[in-house]
């Protein structure tokens, strides 16, 4: 095959921190390059440097054998290279179909007199919407769009460019099943086409569902690179990790207590309807369903971030009114959005501030802050969840994704919640340290706390609830037990009307 | 689900014309109170009064949809006044000659702006502050601290003539608005401004050079300024150092009022000029009144502070 | 003419400079005071010391067909379209206190060139025409700045002996004035013989500044207005000279005036009322 | 990897402090100038004057930390001065009393900002503009537009008096940096105010009320511009209804000089303090060197714009 990109020596740092170095990569047209490495090792990085977004300090980057060194972004896209980024790049105020075609109305929709034409841009996005099955109208503010919608507008976005090369970071973060198999899909058909496409993304079964190649990067070096077909995945993870990771879902050794929570027809007008369900201690509930089914808008209603317009909400067996998250918290209910950039954590405070910003007030005394009091709590946090941060004083902006979640997990878990509500608690996560979190959790419902799963990767519903809540559109469609509940029937319950 | 998405537009257009129903709302109160109001001299008096502050608020929309400010607005009035008035005289140079002349003093000040604000760091505000400091003091260099006047009539028929019984600049207004409206909705300049100002890394990554937006609008609004300037030394036939202090505030309450965002994303110059003309009428309206001096101002705020919080709580309940 | 005949009452429009300037709400207060006496009714707006507001104050005194128009001018040059606009309409306008370039219906007040003169040649006598001497100007650029400054520019021209080591603005304001007189005290210290501050507030924050750092028995100060702060301080001797201008006169002579030229009965074109130096000597006469 | 992080943050330290470094230099430079500058009068004047400043830097501070501003805190000067001078004439009513009521004053407004800010989804900039404007009205209303003098001796202690050599309002100077550092750094309250502004929406999600963080900051701000308007009307002996025009500008210079970002989230009062004196500075500075007035201001511009360069790519080579 065609060497379409060859990349020798590059090496980045951002002051102290040494993101890339040395790194080498080859990649050759109509293949799918799978990108590996944990959080932190430097892939978007790489990826943004490929761009032209970042300069790098060292190395040398060849595309079809031409230097791409020292491009403007604007260049390195007429030259061929697309990319969806791992951060959501959305311009909330303009519409789906102005997102797409952002900076190419030039090239796509000259009007008269320089004008952009609008009525193109618009046929144009309908066209490749449908072509990605999404059910949007190209005139929708990007702002009301959820999560995955966006997502799948960037990948619409990059697809509109018809790259040589195509990148995606992590582009099924926030995709459910449906999508990604619409994405690959569109990935198989890409690569009959001769596009190349380096794809990075932490879930595994993905990787080895449509990677050719693989390439390794650990702490900014090289590791290696393998032909697919030639790894299993333990072998990969120790590639990726310098150690086995063996079990991924541990066994829990949790036993089901009084109840916690009971949700009685519980309705917000658009986003669910009906709910009712209940959880008890020590037992995990997973939350199924497509993108959009609503499961989001339900624990927040139930967080108190939203209002539901009708239906009960009770804590051990009392009736009551959750009108704040500040209630929610003091009443016992923690809540790990799926969103941390959006409401996990505060990027500006440090790794210690963030820990203890929703239990400060137990740190107190006459307003004033009792450091050693929260210096204490934090360092025991940042020990029992294997933080990996410099210190308790380190900007938590700086923490790779994963170590990120772990401070706003953390965070919830220092308001010593008797129910707590994990949404998407692996999202973006390497596999390391997605091994962690499920121990915790199996250690948070062993210690006897009630534990909501929301989740879109159905291994991980099925590895670790006891029961899984399926909605469909925002209903409940099923109440699976353990043994029920298997890929097939879980996905044909989301899937009914 | 996606219906209601598409349910949702329409009702967000009335919500961000809150304000005009304000505006609507404040001028049949005018007209129930004092039929003075509600005449043709009367509102011919306030549109030509608005437009001065519409011209600046227009280039600063710009600059705010950019997630930027411009503290300079009031500077550079007195600067292009100045510049346009020393080249006013009659018998001197052709009208074109002081208008180009100040345009081009605008347009260098914001150039200047676009300038230090893409090439370092600094926040935008201080970079206009300074330029706001830098440009009086330039005003006051450039005149020898004196008003310059004795103007030609051809230059004084800018801010007091009239074409057909419309105020010239009310004319200027018109072409102004207009103009800007299209540089914002349907030039790639405009999506780009919005790109900037909602999502500057997104803005970067879709390959739009932000500095150039960023330059362009700051410069825009220098240029926009520069008009605003010769209208105003015109209007009072004269090049004033001191001219314009403040004019800064309005220009951007004016912004805001209609709807632009503070953080950048958000504005339309429709809604910007009825923040002009809810300021310009209100004013009007007081002095109709004749309402003390000091209460004036009392009330200003007021109606202003309740005019948006009808229209923000319009918005709420509209989404 | 118009309001006589309907036999209501008559309607003169006022735009004032700047109501936050004690001298003139006195005299916009004195023109209450002689239309409440006359049955005039007053529609007094504030120009904010811009000429732009005030043109505009006046445009809309003319689209509401007032009967007459006082205007006390921002500036000479910049509030002249107003009284252009004024006269267009055939609507009689009196200026107030200072001049503009058009020559209006009538004029009321004092020359501003000549208060600075009279507070400078003050300045000359009690140094015996020998000293260093510093300005505070008002807001640059604004008509009583640049004729204050005039005014003191000719007596210093006169006196050679005078040196004028400094000269900064205060911008009218007395905190601005005391920071730029401790500044000033700081890099010439004994050097100062006098300071010649625009006005009142500003002549008061010098001697503020001046009695801290124990220099104010060495230092003359002489400033403009008459404000009662500085008339009391004139009494004790802390501020050796202020220049009194009389608001009552100029108030009531205006509006006297407006309703004369409103009615068509004859009136003087030109009503000049004069400044007065008060020191200790002559100050109990003008305090209340 | 992770050693090298810990590194960073000396680095960064000293980036913050980058503006502190200009502001050395600045003074280095004056002193060589002139021998005038680094003497210990000259030296106790600026900290006297720029106290003001400060005292409204501070205030400022907060609300920017939140992501807010405050345009009313030049008006807040203005009526606070006028309420605690008309209870401060000689014999009448004990010190306590006029300082009680002009921090009420100050206090009322502010909490007045917060509370339509909170309740209403009116931007800061609208609403504070709108006190600003109400705010001068009421000074004016309140003291019939003339100054109001002959205040208590004790009054005027707090402007002119001086404790062992040292000028009061540089002790007041003191107190209030120290508080404010402290409720800043060391209160629950403070490190709420960086949430809020870091993060709005998780500050929510973590339970803290945002509105009362909010109404906290305004009504702190609103407290610390009456403590500027005593610490003025006693230095001037007059409460004077004009007083603190355009004050809010250089407050809001001094804080961001000093790092506070406009967005919210960051920011220090030690920074926000040397904003301050770094204006106070070189204002001093060209007085001494007795610039002509029109070119002062342009050095004032040009040197504010240059040393906030110097230390944005101090900032920027740093990280
Ligand atoms: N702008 C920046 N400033 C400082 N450090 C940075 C910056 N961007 C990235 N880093 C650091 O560089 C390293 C590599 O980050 P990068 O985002 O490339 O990792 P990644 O492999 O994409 O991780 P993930 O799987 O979590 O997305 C990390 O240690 C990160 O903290
Ligand atoms: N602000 C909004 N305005 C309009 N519609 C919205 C908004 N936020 C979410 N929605 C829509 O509400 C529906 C439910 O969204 P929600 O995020 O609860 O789904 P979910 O089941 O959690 O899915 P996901 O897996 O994407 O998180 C989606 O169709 C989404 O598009
Ligand atoms: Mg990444
Ligand atoms: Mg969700």
């Amino acid at each position: 095959m065609r060497e379409l990109l060859q990349v020798s020596g590059l090496s980045k740092s951002f002051g102290g921190v040494r993101a890339l170095d040395r790194v080498r990569f080859t990649l050759r047209a109509g293949e799918v390059h799978a990108l590996m490495g944990e959080n932190g090792a430097g892939k978007s990085t790489f990826m943004k440097i490929l761009m032209g977004l970042l300069t790098p300090d060292a190395g040398e980057v060849l595309l079809e054998g031409q230097p791409l060194r020292g491009q403007n972004v604007h260049e390195v896209l007429r030259r061929g290279i697309a990319m969806i980024h791992q951060e959501i790049l959305a311009v909330p105020e303009l519409t789906v179909a102005q997102n797409m075609f952002l900076g190419r109305e030039k090239d796509v929709a000259a009007g008269r007199w320089g004008w952009v034409n609008d009525r193109k841009i618009n046929q144009l996005a309908a066209q490749l919407l449908d072509q990605l099955g999404l059910d949007l109208a190209p005139t929708t503010p990007m702002k009301y769009l959820s999560v995955a919608q966006m997502q799948m507008v960037e990948i619409a976005k990059a697809l509109s460019n018809h790259a040589k090369v195509l990148i995606m970071d992590e582009p099924t973060s926030a995709l459910s099943d449906r999508e990604v198999g619409t994405l690959f899909r569109i990935i198989q058909d890409l690569k009959r086409q001769g596009v190349a496409i380096i794809y990075i993304s932490h879930k595994m079964d993905e990787i080895f569902a449509i990677a050719d190649t693989i390439t390794v990067l650990r702490d900014g070096t090289y590791i290696g690179t393998r032909p697919a077909a030639e790894l299993d995945q333990s072998t990969l993870i120790a590639m990726m990790v310098g150690r086995e990771i063996n079990d991924l879902f541990p066994a829990s050794t949790a036993h089901r207590g009084e109840e916690v929570l009971a949700v009685r027809n519980l309705t917000r007008a658009g986003y669910f309807t009906d709910v009712s369900f209940e959880v008890h201690r020590g037992e995990v509930l997973g939350l199924a369903g497509l993108m959009g089914a609503g499961r989001t808008e339900l624990a927040r209603a139930i967080f108190g971030l939203d209002r539901a317009d009708s239906g009960e909400i009770y804590l051990k067996g009392q009736r009551v009114l959750i009108s704040s998250p500040r209630e929610a918290i003091r009443r016992g209910i923690g809540y790990v959005s799926e969103d941390r950039k959006a409401l996990g954590f505060v990027p500006g405070l440090s790794v210690q501030q963030n820990l203890t910003l929703a239990s400060l007030r137990s740190h107190q005394k006459g307003g004033l802050i009792r450091e050693q009091s929260e210096r204490t709590a934090a360092a025991a946090m940042i020990t029992n969840l294997r933080i990996k941060a410099s210190g308790p004083d380190q900007p938590v902006t700086y923490l790779s994704g994963g170590n990120q979640q772990k401070v706003v997990l953390g965070k919830v878990l220092l308001t010593s919640p008797e129910l707590i509500m994990l949404d998407e608690p692996t999202r973006g996560v390497d596999i390391g340290a997605k091994f962690e979190i499920y121990k915790l959790i199996n250690q948070l419902a062993a210690s006897g706390l009630a534990v909501i799963l929301i989740s879109s990767e159905l291994p991980e519903i099925l590895g670790l609830s006891d029961r899984v809540l399926v909605l469909s559109k925002g209903r409940p469609t099923a109440l699976l037990s353990k043994a029920e509940a298997t890929q097939e029937t879980i996905m044909q319950y989301a899937m009914q009307h | 689900m996606k219906s209601t998405l598409t349910d949702k537009v329409p009702l967000r257009r009335i919500g961000q014309y809150g304000i005009f129903l304000a505006l609507v709302l404040i001028c049949l109160v005018l007209a129930l109170i004092t039929p003075k109001f509600l005449t043709v001299p009367n509102l011919t008096i306030i549109v030509t009064q608005v437009s001065i502050n519409a011209l600046l608020a227009f280039g600063v929309t710009f600059v705010i949809i950019t997630g930027g400010i411009d503290l300079s607005l009031g500077s550079m009035v007195a600067v292009t006044g100045v510049v346009a008035a020393s080249f006013a005289h009659p018998d001197t140079y052709p009208l074109v000659v002081p208008l180009a002349m100040g345009l081009l003093a605008g347009v260098l000040i914001g150039a200047f702006n676009g300038f230090v604000i893409t090439k370092s760091k600094v926040p935008p505000f201080i970079v206009t502050l300074g330029t706001m400091t830098i440009g009086r003091g330039l005003a006051l260099i450039l005149s020898k601290g004196r008003p310059i006047s004795n103007l030609s009539d051809t230059f004084n028929f800018i801010g007091g003539g009239k074409v057909l019984g419309v105020p010239f600049p009310i004319l200027v207004l018109v072409v102004a608005f207009v103009s800007c409206s299209v540089i914002l909705r349907k030039t790639v300049l405009g999506r780009y401004m919005y790109a900037v100002g909602g999502n500057e890394q997104a803005a970067r990554a879709s390959g739009i050079d932000v500095s150039k937006v960023k330059m362009w609008v700051y410069t825009l609004s220098g240029g926009l300024a520069a008009l605003a300037g010769i209208v105003l030394t015109s209007r009072i036939t004269t090049g004033q150092p001191n001219a314009g202090v403040g004019f800064e505030l309005n220009a951007i309450a004016a912004a805001i009022i209609g709807g632009t965002s503070t953080s950048g994303g958000t504005g339309t110059m429709a809604g910007t000029l009825i923040g002009a003309l809810l300021i310009g009428v209100i004013s009007n309206g007081l002095d109709l009144l004749n309402v003390t001096s000091y209460y004036q101002q009392v009330a200003m705020g007021v109606i202003i502070i309740g005019a948006v919080v009808l229209d923000s709580f319009n918005r709420t309940s509209a989404s | 003419n118009r309001g006589d005949e309907s036999g209501s009452k008559l309607t003169v429009g006022v735009s004032m400079l700047s109501m936050q300037n004690e001298f003139i709400v006195n005299v916009s207060d004195e023109m209450e005071k002689k239309a409440k006496e006359l049955g005039v009714e007053l529609v007094v707006v504030d120009a904010e010391r811009s000429a732009l507001k005030q043109v505009e104050q006046i445009e809309s005194f003319v689209a509401q067909q007032v009967d007459a128009i006082i205007m006390n001018p921002c500036e000479v040059e910049a509030s002249s379209p107003a009284v252009t606009r004024a006269l267009a309409a055939n609507i009689p306008i009196i200026n107030v206190n200072s001049e503009t370039k058009t020559q209006p219906t009538a004029f009321v007040g004092s020359d501003d060139v000549e208060s600075a003169r009279i507070a400078m040649r003050y300045i000359a006598e009690r140094l015996g025409g020998r000293g260093n001497v510093i300005m505070i100007h008002g807001y640059m650029g604004q008509a009583a700045q640049l004729k204050r400054e005039q005014g003191a520019r000719e007596i210093l021209q006169n006196y050679p002996g005078l040196k004028l080591i400094a000269h900064q603005s205060g911008e009218w304001d007395r905190s601005k004035s005391m920071s730029l007189m401790e500044n000033w005290i700081q890099s010439y210290g004994g050097q100062i013989n006098a300071v010649f501050a625009q006005n009142d507030e500003m002549g008061m924050g010098a001697v503020k500044a001046l009695t801290a750092a124990g220099l104010k028995d060495k230092v003359v100060v002489v400033s403009i207005d008459a404000i009662p702060d500085a008339l009391d301080a004139v009494k004790k001797g802390t501020l050796d000279a202020t220049v009194f201008q009389n608001a009552e006169q100029q108030g009531a002579r205006a509006v006297e005036t407006a309703l004369k030229a409103a009615k068509g009965e004859a009136f003087d074109k030109q009503v000049l009322i004069p400044f007065e130096l008060v020191t200790k000597e002559n100050v109990a006469q003008y305090l209340k």
